[in-house]
């Protein structure tokens, strides 16, 4: 005899059901993000093949633009917390060690936080 | 009741009654040093014996009391009344299983899972007991030693929206316990298992979503087993692709 | 059970990973905050593209970060219900992430 | 009905049934073996074993000196023939386990390490950390997943074996999920339930420790062995019972009274060393002691007022402080994090800063179904190990560290000779098995389901714990002893009476607690009846009005009979191979 079992379906809006599955699903929607923005890089780089004066047109007129700005900010808003939560996930997939014990996995994550901030402020140096 | 009560809603399902469940009130005491457990078997002794639910050594190492508490998965005997009160709180079986009745849900899917990753040793070389035992270095056992202290209590399971979404996957906890051999420096079985663990049923289903990892109550951490694993089986897949067959 | 092919499209889904985190953020300040503010006008912007390095650089970025970006929204796509077309979403995104690295190595070496 | 059939039974998923059932396949693959366990086999109560497991492994150890320890621990009513079949294959399969992947603790060179133990004159103990029986326990079942010849009946409550022609062919048991009464056959049946510390109110065993396998063997006429002997663990929490492993005095943890004395030392169990001695912890002295003796110690410090007084849910308990903080951090994490976890989990106390409150709590039956040597009873086709079991290796005190290594060795052993009387044996009764299953199916409906009742489960067994408690307690008499028999003569009467609520028929736990109060009943019966006859005090059975050992009129076994009546007691001669009995000395260099 098998008696009937329940089976509660997961619910369509389970990613709501705690900040923490909130918080993942705001991460997994940075990739849209992350794809837009690699578009506009095609763009921009589509118009620079055209020309400076094809490129500066797209500079003034697209670049420029209060929207762009607008979305620019959003996206970085999104990239940036994609980035945090790569770092932050850095001492789940190393398994670093000294002797017996892992390191401290803040320090970790301290390191990369490090190496961006230093990749960002040279790219910006060498860009500006 | 001249002391203090806290109230417990609790999810029944009497599969002989109804095909639905319901959720029942229970006023119980509230005592300082009382967990979930305490209530409930307070509620079986001494308001209605029909609930049932699982439970045995009430110190965290058993594995079978867990229950989701307010909508997060617990071990109910290390779930203190105290971090409730005065709110009432409500006490449902461990989500994404299927309820066999009251709070006692079905996990013989983990353990079909438990044996399909050959979670055992098989040695790299056998050795006769007479020749004594394999020599592993502290170090070696630091390796391996935190994804052998998995309760099964399957928290991890009724956390995991993957699972949930598709209860095919092989899950958290069998993954970390796969793992747990192959990182054994005792163990040869590595090729065996990773055929199950990096089969598409396997780390790839998971999105890496860590909630496996955050409730756990031995810190597991099942999300770091899968993660390392991936990067591994990556590698290994790729290097296999470039390298001609044999070599290695 | 057969060991999945996984790895092909995670490879660059981790590698893309890492690179996006790492370099967007001080690219999108670059062509965002930097031109809304004017620390940079079209010509030097111009000039930096043109550069080799740049030309490369900007391949890898696009190229990763599209291949990174498709597969989380795969998995989005699947797990909000869709799953019944998981298929023609897994075409769909790595193809459009193909296509557009092969657009970048096209305009980056044609520039 | 329907009826399953294997050649061999085992009743329990503990470390004693899995390591049994390994041995059949290792023994014969051919042979099918059928594990029913009213819990999920990483559920028992092996699981919460924290300090360790006992065998000879280092040069400066010897057989002999674990067999003299185990003998003197156990006040000389161990059967020596036993221990030395039990020191001999300890090593064996320790190390068995290891290969079966236990992830034994170990020295840097990489060998296994060990640490000393309560009771014992030289460290031997393995340990997993402080997790040594859950580690064991997995170790164990998961082995055991690759053995195909071996089927679970998990959540498969046996309520009674199946007798045809004098031997046990089989067990009826309720199959939880469905309600239904199944009958199972076998050619031999091995009980491997475990213990029976639930008729304590004070315990530092589980829910599920009831005495379900000695009540078993007990109705079908095998008498129960030395159940008097019941130890009490000298460091359980208070309140809960949850278990301090000996570890942490075997890491250099100490006790102290009120005034932060070691109030040991006043207990024949030596002077006590500054914690930062290199020497500290002395082997067998102060906090290594036996475990009797401890627990005994605490008791004269609560008549003498020395013992602090804590507030619980349950009253005022009496409490003694476990002090490890010495130890520092590092290596309370390193050595004994679970006994962290468990202080500051479950009394609110991090034992780094804070002393933590310990008192003694039931742990361990020494007593139970009565085997010989290979693990057989005197009923053909009944099996007994584990704690469920008395070979007996423990007599009247079990040292610290055995029982893990006993669950093995026994468990092999008592698997061994279950295939040999399976081949020698070949046939079984099936129609007059299956009616006696389609019996008791009637017989648990017409009580528990078509019969109500005016007493509950809770309230009887709340009694029998309290009378166990106070008359069977760490120190008893004539007098409390009595009372306790008489009340459990009362309560048994009255379990007749007993209703449940829950007629519903999956998944019943209301019918099994039902049917678990009865099998307490018979256990703790056996256990008040045997102290009340042995006038004399050894090991952990002290009595105040008898409080010298009698070797003259007890150097022997008693053995529970049941009766309709009061359980009749008899005895049985201790063997005694090499080491004649002598007086215990503990606190000072013996050799």
């Amino acid at each position: 005899m098998k008696t009937k079992e329940y089976v509660r379906p997961m619910p369509a809006n389970w990613f709501m059901h705690n900040r923490h599955l909130q918080l993942f699903m705001l991460r997994e929607l940075s990739a849209f993000f992350v794809a837009g923005y690699s578009v506009f890089l095609l763009v921009m780089l589509y118009k620079a093949g055209q020309g400076e004066q094809a490129f500066q047109q797209f500079f003034e007129g697209v670049m420029k633009s209060g929207l762009s700005i607008f979305l620019h900010l959003i996206a970085l808003a999104f990239v940036v917390y994609h980035a945090l939560t790569s770092f932050n996930a850095a001492p789940v997939i190393m398994d670093v060690r000294i002797g017996e014990d892992p390191i401290d996995p803040r320090l970790l994550i301290a390191a990369h936080y490090v190496m961006w901030v230093v990749v960002s402020v040279v790219i910006l140096i060498v860009a500006l | 009741m001249p002391e203090k009560s806290i109230t417990l809603e609790v999810f029944r399902y009497l599969p002989e009654q109804s095909d639905e469940p319901k959720y029942q009130k229970y006023d119980v005491p509230y005592r300082e040093d009382w967990v979930v457990l305490d209530a409930l078997n307070y509620i079986k002794d001494h308001i209605d014996g029909s609930l049932s639910y699982r439970w045995s050594c009430r110190m965290g190492v058993c594995g079978s009391c867990g229950m989701m508490v307010n909508g997060e998965p617990r071990l109910t005997c290390a779930a203190f009344l105290r971090d409730f009160y005065p709110q009432p709180i409500r006490v449902e079986p461990l989500t994404n299983f299927p309820v066999i009745r009251d709070l006692i849900i079905n996990l013989e899917d983990f353990l079909h899972k438990l044996k399909e990753v050959k979670a055992w040793l098989i040695p790299k070389q056998e050795k006769p007991v007479s020749e004594g035992e394999y020599l592993q270095s502290p170090k070696e056992l630091a390796t391996y030693k935190q994804f052998s202290m998995c309760i099964n209590c399957m928290l991890c399971y009724a956390a995991c929206p993957v699972y949930g979404l598709e209860p095919k996957f092989l899950g958290p906890a069998a993954i970390a316990l796969g793992q747990r051999y192959n990182l054994d420096s005792r163990d040869g079985g590595k090729e065996e298992r990773t055929d199950i663990i990096a089969s598409s049923e396997g780390i790839w289903e998971c999105t890496f979503i860590g909630e496996c990892s955050r409730v756990c109550p031995k810190h597991v951490d099942p999300a770091a087993a899968i993660q390392r694993a991936k990067v591994q089986s990556t590698q290994e897949w790729w290097m296999s692709l470039l390298l001609p067959k044999g070599a290695k | 059970m057969a060991r999945s092919n996984e790895p092909l499209f995670w490879a660059p889904f981790f590698a893309g990973a890492g690179f996006s985190a790492l370099f967007m953020p001080a690219v999108m300040i670059i062509t965002g905050v930097a031109v809304a503010a004017g620390w940079i006008n079209a010509t030097q912007l111009y000039q930096l593209i043109l550069h080799p390095l740049t030309r490369l650089f900007l391949f890898l970025l696009i190229s990763l970060s599209l291949f990174h970006a498709v597969h989380r929204i795969r998995f989005v796509l699947v797990d909000l219900g869709l799953k019944p077309f998981a298929g023609i979403i897994s075409v769909l995104c790595y193809g459009s992430a193909i296509v557009g690295s092969i657009l970048a190595a096209i305009f980056a070496l044609t520039l | 009905m329907e009826f399953l059939n294997h050649d061999i039974l085992i009743v329990g998923g503990g470390g004693a049934g899995l390591r049994a059932s390994i041995a059949i396949g290792e023994e014969n693959p051919q042979l099918s073996v059928g594990v029913i366990s009213k819990v999920y086999p990483m559920r028992s109560h092996t699981i919460s074993a924290e300090g360790g497991a006992a065998a000879v492994i280092k040069a400066n150890d010897s057989l002999d000196a674990h067999a003299r320890d185990t003998i003197t621990g156990s006040d000389w009513l161990a059967d020596q023939d036993a221990v030395e079949a039990f020191v001999n294959e300890a090593p064996k399969e320790m190390i068995q386990l290891e290969h079966w992947g236990c992830p034994w603790s170990r020295e840097p060179d990489g060998h296994v390490a060990v640490r000393p133990f309560g009771g014992m004159k030289i460290e031997r103990t393995w340990f997993a950390a402080d997790k040594t029986g859950f580690h064991m326990l997995h170790a164990l079942f998961q082995t055991s997943l690759k053995y195909n010849n071996v089927t679970r009946y998990d959540e498969w409550f046996v309520t009674r074996l199946l007798v045809d022609d004098g031997r046990v062919q089989g067990v009826a048991a309720i199959e939880l999920r469905t309600g239904q009464v199944r009958a199972i056959g076998g050619k031999a049946v091995i009980l491997c339930t475990g213990g029976a510390g639930r008729i304590f109110p004070f315990t530092t065993n589980a829910a599920i420790k009831t005495g379900d396998g000695m009540a078993l063997a007990y109705r079908v006429g095998v008498p129960l062995k030395d159940m008097e002997f019941v130890q009490y663990h000298p460091t359980g929490l208070p309140g809960t019972g949850i278990l301090i492993t000996e570890a942490a005095r075997g890491e250099g943890g100490i006790l102290v009274n009120k005034d932060g004395y070691r109030y040991l030392q006043d207990y024949n169990l030596g002077q006590p060393l500054d914690v930062r001695d290199p020497r500290h912890p002395q082997k067998a002295s102060m906090e290594l002691g036996p475990r009797d003796r401890l627990s005994q110690a605490f008791m004269k410090e609560v008549e003498k007022g020395r013992t602090i007084k804590l507030e619980t849910a349950v009253g005022p308990v009496d409490v003694v402080h476990l002090d490890v903080r010495h130890l520092g951090e590092e290596k309370i994490n390193k050595k004994i994090p679970f006994v962290r976890e468990l202080a500051k989990n479950y009394a609110g106390i991090d034992p780094v800063y804070e002393p933590i409150p310990v008192r003694p709590v039931v742990h361990y039956m020494m007593g139970g179904v009565s085997t010989n040597i290979e693990g057989a009873t005197i009923v053909p086709g009944l099996f007994a190990a584990g704690e469920c079991a008395c070979v007996s290796i423990n007599g009247a005190n079990r040292l610290g560290s055995n029982s893990l290594t006993e669950l093995l060795v026994f468990g092999a052993r008592a698997a061994r000779s279950a295939v040999k009387f399976a081949a020698d044996h070949p046939q079984i009764n099936k129609d007059a098995l299956i009616a006696q299953a389609e019996d008791e199916q009637r017989q648990i409906t017409q009580r528990w389901f078509q019969k109500d009742g005016s007493e509950t489960i809770a309230a009887i067994r709340l009694e029998l714990n309290k009378t166990m408690e106070a008359g069977c307690g760490i120190y008893r008499s004539e007098e409390s002893l009595k009372k306790t028999c008489d009340d459990i003569r009362k309560l048994k009467e009255r379990y007749h009476n007993v209703g449940i609520s829950d007629k519903s028929i999956s998944f019943n736990t209301e019918l099994t607690a039902a049917i678990e109060l009865g099998f307490m009943l018979d256990t703790a019966e056996a256990v008040a009846f045997s102290a009340l006859a042995r006038q004399e005090s050894r090991g952990s059975h002290q009595r105040t009005d008898f409080a010298k050992r009698d070797d003259e009129k007890y150097l022997k076994h008693s053995l529970a009979y049941r009766t309709d009546g009061d359980p009749r007691i008899e005895y049985l001669d201790v063997v005694i191979t090499k080491w004649p009995p002598a007086e215990r000395v503990y606190g000072q260099q013996t050799s």
